[in-house]
């Protein structure tokens, strides 16, 4: 299955990827989206995490064509 | 109930009187108006601010900035509100955000107002990132804090 | 601070914005202002209301608004306020009241506003009285709410 | 000595007076004030008072010259 990965701010700058998609079949939980996407960095505790547009926890299951995006703490308003 | 985000500076003041105008000039049941506007400084921990980039995830603020609105109006009795929040290039005295909520009782504007921005303070996708004025380095304000302060005498312990 | 009675219509978002421009257009320290904006409604208690004469205590009046707004800045850092409430002859869709606080930070502006429009609604000497629409029949309001209501799904119970 | 007394609001209307001076020497309190004003009227519960300006209990002591009021509770804002 196909997942895109988004990163915004610090955290897109750190990586240096915006946006990138992964084609895996063993993926179940964004997770694993994280550790396929980024090997050798553990998915940091603070970083939020959203899959199309709404917040979820690390172990939420993806499916296929889901968007999950990765970000620091917000600091709007 | 109205959200958006804008790349244009905007008068707060006008933005709030015309919604109320246009919006409300026909139900005089509107008793109370609680308004909150968050204006950009041009210090931020001590260090002088040239300017801002406001970064934010399109589409999924929009989301949350709709959600954390319907969660108002589930919890308090509204009659309308409005809210606008800046993205992009911002500058020192620049309004980022207004939230304005009417309401028939005064409890019910205020706290919904001030639910509203501790909402999207810990939870809307905005990211700031600075320009120091001195060195014209940048750098990402790392957290919000808390609006729920304590007193200045307690504070001072 | 700024703490005025007055006779005559105004409109509180040209007051809050002409405020904000001619006293703190050099201060770009206050991140957070907070309004609070009271109108007269058409209806009070299920019954139409044509008019309302607010009659209060010349000097005493005064007094206790600046009493309240001393508190205020006692208890939470405070750039600026803006107290406005009108005497006389008022009709519906009219301001009433508005308080305005700026602060560095938003807990101060949020908590420092409240506490004024409190503190003003039950110990300020103001008295309303209101003409009915159908019988212009006067009758003059018995008593303030608490403005700290219950939420919506408690007062529901 | 001297008390200046005022009323206000639906006090005043029931009371037919807004303001009045009253003379005499045995006035030692608010209470006093009143009852010397209203004899056949007790002081009511709800009243709220002012001397000279700032809010005071019945029983608080006046003195010559003192401005004394009476009123209902405030409906302001």
């Amino acid at each position: 299955m196909a997942i895109t990965i988004r990163y915004f701010a610090s955290l897109r700058e750190q990586l240096g990827v915006e946006q990138l998609t992964i084609e895996a079949d063993h993926i179940k939980t964004v997770s694993d989206v994280w550790d396929q996407a980024n090997p050798d960095t553990p998915l940091p505790d603070h970083v939020l995490i959203a899959v199309n547009l709404n917040y979820a926890q690390a172990q939420a299951t993806v499916r296929d064509g889901d968007e999950v995006a990765f970000f620091p703490p917000v600091t709007g308003g | 109930m109205t959200i958006c985000l804008i790349e244009d500076r905007f008068d707060p003041w006008v933005e709030v009187s015309q919604h109320h105008q246009t919006r409300l000039r026909q139900q005089n049941h509107c008793g109370a108006t609680a308004v909150f506007v968050g204006t950009m400084r041009d210090f931020n921990e001590d260090t002088s601010v040239s300017s801002m980039f406001l970064e934010h995830y399109p589409n999924m603020t929009e989301n949350q900035l709709h959600i954390i609105v319907d969660q108002a109006c589930e919890q308090w009795q509204i009659e309308d509100i409005l809210l606008i929040h800046r993205v992009g290039y911002i500058y020192p005295s620049d309004a980022i955000v207004l939230v304005a909520t009417w309401a028939i009782h005064r409890g019910d504007a205020y706290d919904s107002n001030r639910f509203i921005m501790e909402q999207l303070k810990s939870s809307a996708p905005f990211w700031k990132k600075e320009t120091v004025a001195d060195s014209s380095s940048v750098r990402w304000v790392q957290r919000n804090t808390d609006g729920y302060t304590l007193k200045k005498t307690e504070t001072e312990l």
